[in-house]
């Protein structure tokens, strides 16, 4: 496959991986302690362990998972009211796989589901609107959730279901935003990051510049990442360089598709539909200021949140739920509490458990390895 | 059927134990699956215990429901899957699949022309097959009640002396191989509903496999493991015998054959194809040292032309399937937890 | 976040409501090009373009030279690497788990 | 079932071939099922013919789905007639029944509760009929795409030399007997599901019956037919007979057993008790010579204790069934057409 | 069970099978030809079948099933605004087991449930009406069918939904009334009857005083008759007997259940919510005037045919079909030309081989045996 | 037409809409009094009464009276016929197919 395979090349990952050692020995903090990058993106984070990348990296490398995965940071009470939405009499509730299995304080949308609630898995919000034209007599509800990447089109579906006049539809909008949640954690006292990957698509959108304060600020590189094994390796390697080069700056690793300006029509919709909200909470992070947004007045009609009642409550994370401070990288998945025993796969207690780009869903599904089997002796606990 | 005059629908009454029963068994299913034992439509078919020692001394016997939906997908439909599922869960075992039963349960108001393009197609993968539908079962339920279709398949064969195939003997150094491509018959029924709306060329792989089977026990009659890899996919067989055996496995990356088609299949929906469902194809673990015999075998028999050694069998880490990424990493192959659900994030 | 595929233009389906069809490995589906078009240049022309597809939309063009550009980066890296290696007397399999 | 903490609902991925479906097996199949047969959980139980053999010459093989609804009515369950129904078709043949297979459809959404009493329940009746469950299948349907819970059994078993029940053997002069009341299966699920409000005492005579069936051929070894009287009654399964022996019977309706609230429960709904299911009723042809035997060893056992002789086999009118009432008419007792239906008129 | 049992008794019934061959003897016509009875109801046409009484009555009686079962004369366009009804989008079509097979111009109810409508069976009409209140959002409709045993029934219930202020309840009336039905049939030219038995459950409600006319115009003996085999029996010798004496008289064998005067609360009932129509189409005895009811105006929201537009087609019998000629006793069953070739209880061309009560369905299932058996050679084709 | 059956009123339900139990050989039902209540007697002196029930109203109350003048009728028929057979020197199953 095109623009796949290329970027999959095992000599070429060589290639890289000679340079990231070549640029780890060049710099001196790594005699002390492993460097902390944060790659932002949750799909970053499936593509390392989906291609064993952490397996490969040295030592004096450590990866920081960072909040950039919709659903893992999706909090209960959101999850509360998706269930109570689409149990709702006359509801279709639409809404992209992912979630389906994100504990709510009862329960989730596929126990919801498997009791009776009307809910489809759709691949785009315009199958959604496509449900509400086949079923006039039914409400069909979309569950918005995702970072900038995704809110442009369900912004454009909103303006579809404006312009053909269709009012059975509705956008439950969970969408948040990724640039206030960086900042947040740049504040947060007790983090130690080196440098960031970048989100490659959220960027596509927004394009490099809202980085622009990591580099100025706070005087951290930032490199925005495509997300087969080449382009992770060689941002950090990038990364790297820039450390080792005691610069910091904004590079972009994914030009081929990320322009410099982002997709203007995309933040036009995006902006004409939508406006941030005051804060919003996130789990394990707790409320970030501007950090979500919502329907503007002018399309209330669209907004699930205004056309149904719904119980909104705060629900607070199970107490032995550390997903905040591995969110932040303070902790490794492996280092929560309950990791492996009250949360699994099968049982999750926090969302990291869940999602397949959760930190702690990976480490347990392709992670497990370092831990049982000596073949890797380098590998320590904290690192894997 | 000159009974259904005027009723081209499935109706309670064909379910009811009277005449309208009576003369769809004989119409239809009489008619497409004929066979001496059969044919007396008894309550039970017998055979010949004499009829079965000559081709072993132990019987396999399994049972599998069939609740694919749409009922016709492409490279199949719910008939000749449920004659291959059941003929495949026996020749896992190194028999020769000989009888099986048939268990319909049927919506009121299904169309009897779709119902007898199921049973006709039911007898062609029979004949394909070599096994004969002995004994049989209708039930009719009210709409609503089931969706359209459902077919159990029960089937026996016969064990060869000597066979002694079983997920507890993967032994670390043993070779692990498939018999083609994975994942064709999840990716040709993932959207065959349209509901994703995916234009897909892939066609399920629905093939009888126990000739292949018999072709790798000529080459290697100590075939260690056998299993098809069905709803859960290779992963999920190779979970399943390192937890069996206690052993560990570890996969090629590079080595796994996946069609293009099916790969584009998993990246727009975030799928991986080690778990997609396969319906013609095997897992097999065999001794190191005729691994290569059994490979030709598997190549020069049609069921098995993309046969590929995929990986092999370790002593650890214990219970675990290991996948050694094309680009030298490392990650765990886990058994599935949930179902596979199409992801955007 | 954000699962996105490149994805080629087959053709254009639905001019008005900027629908197209593309290709991954040969497996097709509707998309929307909404997101992607500005201004009214004629939607033919993105016929035989690749794109990042996600959510059913195209959210980008993929630049084929800049895709040019970072794989030869990385050829020219490797060229170096041999020499520098050649000079230290190193295979690179050595340095894989450096 | 540690794996289903929070959710005492059947999802999607207990069907999923994955860890869900693996704990629900092990938790619950294998622990209400346990033999050793089942145990080693390979996707097929595998029988030494030698463990055969010794019962006869033949096996019987037989299969039936079940979907009755409500799944629990009074006298048994769908977990009992699972067992009991397939047990009695290979009873039929004179076979000891010996291993069953269990492939069971699920709603998504189904109560784990609910599936555990019927799993315990199916346990319980295959022991309490001395058969193993060896070889099972799991299939979780979306909401809406079945009612709750369907179960096939596919069983096996031996029939012993000498043994030859088949319905063509009933000869004019053989004597009909039936092990008791007729109807009560069917008069107490007609209204189990409370549509019609009927408060109606009658229980489902669900029940195993190859002990009786032994018991008979001890007393006469050459039986001539024996069928069990399930759906379309015990009318349906005489006009099977003298249509495949080309005979006529000839009942007498002062001799049929029927229990009063039976005849309560048609009279209200206009049925007629010949037609109503059975599930621990047989019919059996037997020489007149043999039938005071027969009827004698029936009655010594718990399952025929108001066994009766209710007629014989005549040599006209071939092909049909007659009935002397007990005012000394005649009539017809046909194969039913169309279902029985609540009648006013 | 009571009253039920005593008059089954075999030793009775062989008195009574005596007493008729003694008043044979003595009945002049019966030396030329065989003395034709109708039972006016179907009732007695299943007794007559189900005790296998024919088979016991001396030849010299011939009995002529007459038009007494509501389903056997239900024409074909009412069965498909039957069907209409029920496939219309959120209709509940309730009706009574036994005309669910009778075959409609395209199909029959049982063909309808089959393709998707939402028809139940009930037990009463009071169970329709219970439907009703727990699916206030569906219509749901009552198919009222039946004579005047049946009709104060369905006048009860529509008394009952108007005192609950039920609104979503109809009838779709096809009630009708037998006494016009019986003059229709004494004024056929073709016809010759010796005596009826009366029709013991519609006499009970009616009373026994409808009837003088046959006596009094027609000069025959009528006999109500109860259903069990002693009733039958007795009836018959009872209208034997006044046929010997020279006399025609409505009698009533059937005392325990029916009072000479009827039942005056059913009686009210049912002229409270109906009202007699101009006229009635029979399927194969064509329209016969005044012999159908209708809701009376005051009732209209709960009349289905004011409710709903039905097709309300005329649709002719099938042309083979001569079930007209049977229903008036000019055939018997097994002289239609298509009895048991073209028309079966599979297969059912006209509606007197669907229903338990038509006398082909009872021929063809009963009555089969006298054709092929020896057994009985005073049996001549057409008497059995 | 007209499918009736005797039954027993084993209890009173609901006097307000003059609703009860009845048994059929131990099998009950609620049926309605509906249509055989005038006035305003006590619902209560209709327990223990058998009355004919058809599509789930009580039509008639039986008379047990007449039904057992009926019986009483048919054994004085038998009787006479015994007489007379005595005198004819015949059984009665030779009449029966007379
Ligand atoms: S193990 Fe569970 S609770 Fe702990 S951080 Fe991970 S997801 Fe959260
Ligand atoms: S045989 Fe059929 S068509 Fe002829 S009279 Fe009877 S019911 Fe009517
Ligand atoms: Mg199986
Ligand atoms: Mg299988
Ligand atoms: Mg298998
Ligand atoms: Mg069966
Ligand atoms: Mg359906
Ligand atoms: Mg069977
Ligand atoms: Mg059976
Ligand atoms: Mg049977
Ligand atoms: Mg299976
Ligand atoms: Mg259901």
């Amino acid at each position: 496959m095109k623009y796949v395979d290329e970027f999959r090349d095992p000599a070429k990952a060589r290639y890289l991986l000679g340079e990231i050692n070549r640029q780890i020995e060049q710099i001196a903090t790594c005699q002390v302690r492993p460097l902390q990058l944060m790659e932002v993106c949750g799909g970053h984070t499936h593509a390392l362990f989906k291609y064993g990348i952490e397996t490969l990296l040295p030592e004096a490398i450590e990866l920081v998972h960072g909040p950039g995965c919709p659903v893992c940071v999706l909090p209960m009470g959101r999850v509360d009211d998706c269930v109570a939405l689409a149990e709702q009499g006359g509801v279709i509730f639409t809404t992209f796989g992912d979630p389906m299995r994100v504990p709510g304080s009862r329960k989730s949308l596929a126990q919801a589901k498997a009791e009776g609630a009307d809910i489809r898995m759709v691949y785009s919000p315009l199958d959604a609107l496509k449900l509400a034209r086949q079923h006039p007599e039914r409400e069909v509800v979309f569950f918005g959730l995702g970072f900038e990447t995704t809110i442009p089109s369900t912004a454009f579906t909103v303006l579809q279901a404006e312009r053909e006049g269709i009012n059975n539809f509705s956008v439950f909008c969970n969408h948040i935003t990724i640039i206030p949640t960086i900042k947040a954690i740049l504040d947060s006292p007790d983090m130690q990051l080196d440098g960031f990957l970048g989100p490659g698509h959220v960027s596509m959108v927004i394009g490099t510049r809202p980085y622009g304060f990591i580099a100025e600020r706070y005087h951290k590189p930032v490199v925005i990442a495509g997300f087969e094994p080449l382009d992770v390796l060689q941002a950090v390697a990038m990364v790297l360089r820039q450390i080792a080069g005691g610069r910091a700056e904004v590079e972009n690793q994914y030009g081929r598709v990320v322009p410099q300006e982002g997709n203007r029509a995309a933040l036009t919709a995006l902006s004409q539909v939508f406006e941030v909200r005051e804060y919003f909470e996130w789990r394990g992070l707790g409320s970030i200021d501007y950090s979500g947004v919502r329907l503007r007045e002018r399309y209330a009609r669209y907004d699930a949140e205004r056309r149904f009642s719904l119980p909104n409550l705060k629900i607070a994370d199970p107490k032995a739920c550390q997903c905040g401070e591995v969110l932040k990288g303070i902790l490794k998945p492996r280092e929560c509490k309950v990791f492996g025993t009250a949360c699994t796969p099968e049982t999750p207690l926090g969302a990291l458990m869940v999602s397949s780009e959760g930190a702690c869903a990976a480490y347990y599904r392709f992670g497990r390895l370092q831990q049982q089997t000596p073949a890797h002796p380098q590998d320590m606990m904290d690192r894997t | 059927m000159n009974s259904h005059q005027g009723s081209r629908h499935i109706t309670l009454a064909h379910g009811g134990g009277g005449k309208a029963m009576r003369d769809l068994i004989e119409t239809l299913f009489v008619r497409h699956f004929h066979n001496p034992w059969l044919t007396p439509l008894e309550d039970q078919a017998r055979i010949g215990l004499g009829e079965l020692s000559p081709g072993g001394n132990r019987l396999a016997f399994t049972t599998d429901s069939f609740v694919v939906d749409p009922l016709f997908f492409p490279g199949g439909d719910i008939g000749t899957l449920a004659v291959n599922g059941t003929v495949n869960d026996l020749a896992m075992s190194g028999a020769q699949p000989l009888y099986l039963s048939c268990g319909m349960i049927l919506e009121e108001g299904l169309s009897i022309t779709l119902l007898e393009e199921v049973v006709e197609s039911m007898g062609r993968a029979a004949d394909a097959a070599g096994v004969s539908i002995v004994t049989g079962d209708i039930k009719v339920v009210p709409r609503g009640a089931v969706d359209k279709l459902f077919i159990n398949t029960t089937g026996l064969g016969v064990i060869p002396e000597g066979v002694h195939i079983a997920s507890h003997r993967a032994q670390p150094g043993d070779a692990i191989l498939v018999n083609g491509f994975m994942g064709d018959h999840g990716a040709a029924i993932v959207d065959a509903r349209g509901d994703l709306a995916l234009d897909n060329p892939v066609e399920s792989d629905c093939q009888p496999l126990h000739g292949l089977v018999a072709a790798m026990l000529a080459a290697c009659p100590d075939i260690h493991c056998l299993r098809d890899a069905t709803r859960g996919g290779v992963a999920t067989v190779l979970n399943e015998f390192v937890q069996a055996a206690q052993v560990g496995m570890r996969l090629e990356e590079a080595s796994l054959p996946v069609r293009e088609t099916v790969r584009g299949v998993c990246e727009i929906l975030g799928l991986d194809p080690l778990y997609l469902a396969n319906e013609g194809k095997l897992v097999a673990i065999v001794p190191a040292e005729a691994a290569e015999a059994v490979l030709a075998a598997m190549r020069s028999h049609p069921a098995g032309r993309e046969g590929a050694i995929i990986g092999e069998v370790t002593a650890v880490p214990e219970g675990r399937v290991v996948l050694a990424t094309a680009l030298g990493g490392e990650r765990i192959v886990d058994m599935l937890v949930g179902e596979q659900l199409p992801r955007i994030c | 976040m954000c699962l996105g595929i490149p994805a080629q233009i087959v053709n254009i389906t639905d001019a008005e409501n900027l629908l197209a069809v593309v290709s991954v490995g040969g497996v097709k589906r509707e998309i929307s090009l909404a997101c992607v078009i500005e201004g009214d240049s004629p939607l033919e022309a993105w016929v035989g373009e690749w794109v990042l597809v996600h959510v059913g939309f195209a959210m980008s063009r993929i630049d084929p030279e800049e895709a040019d550009k970072t794989l030869k980066l990385l050829e020219e890296l490797g060229e170096l690497q041999v020499k520098m290696e050649d000079q230290e007397g190193l295979t690179p399999e050595d340095e894989q788990h450096g």
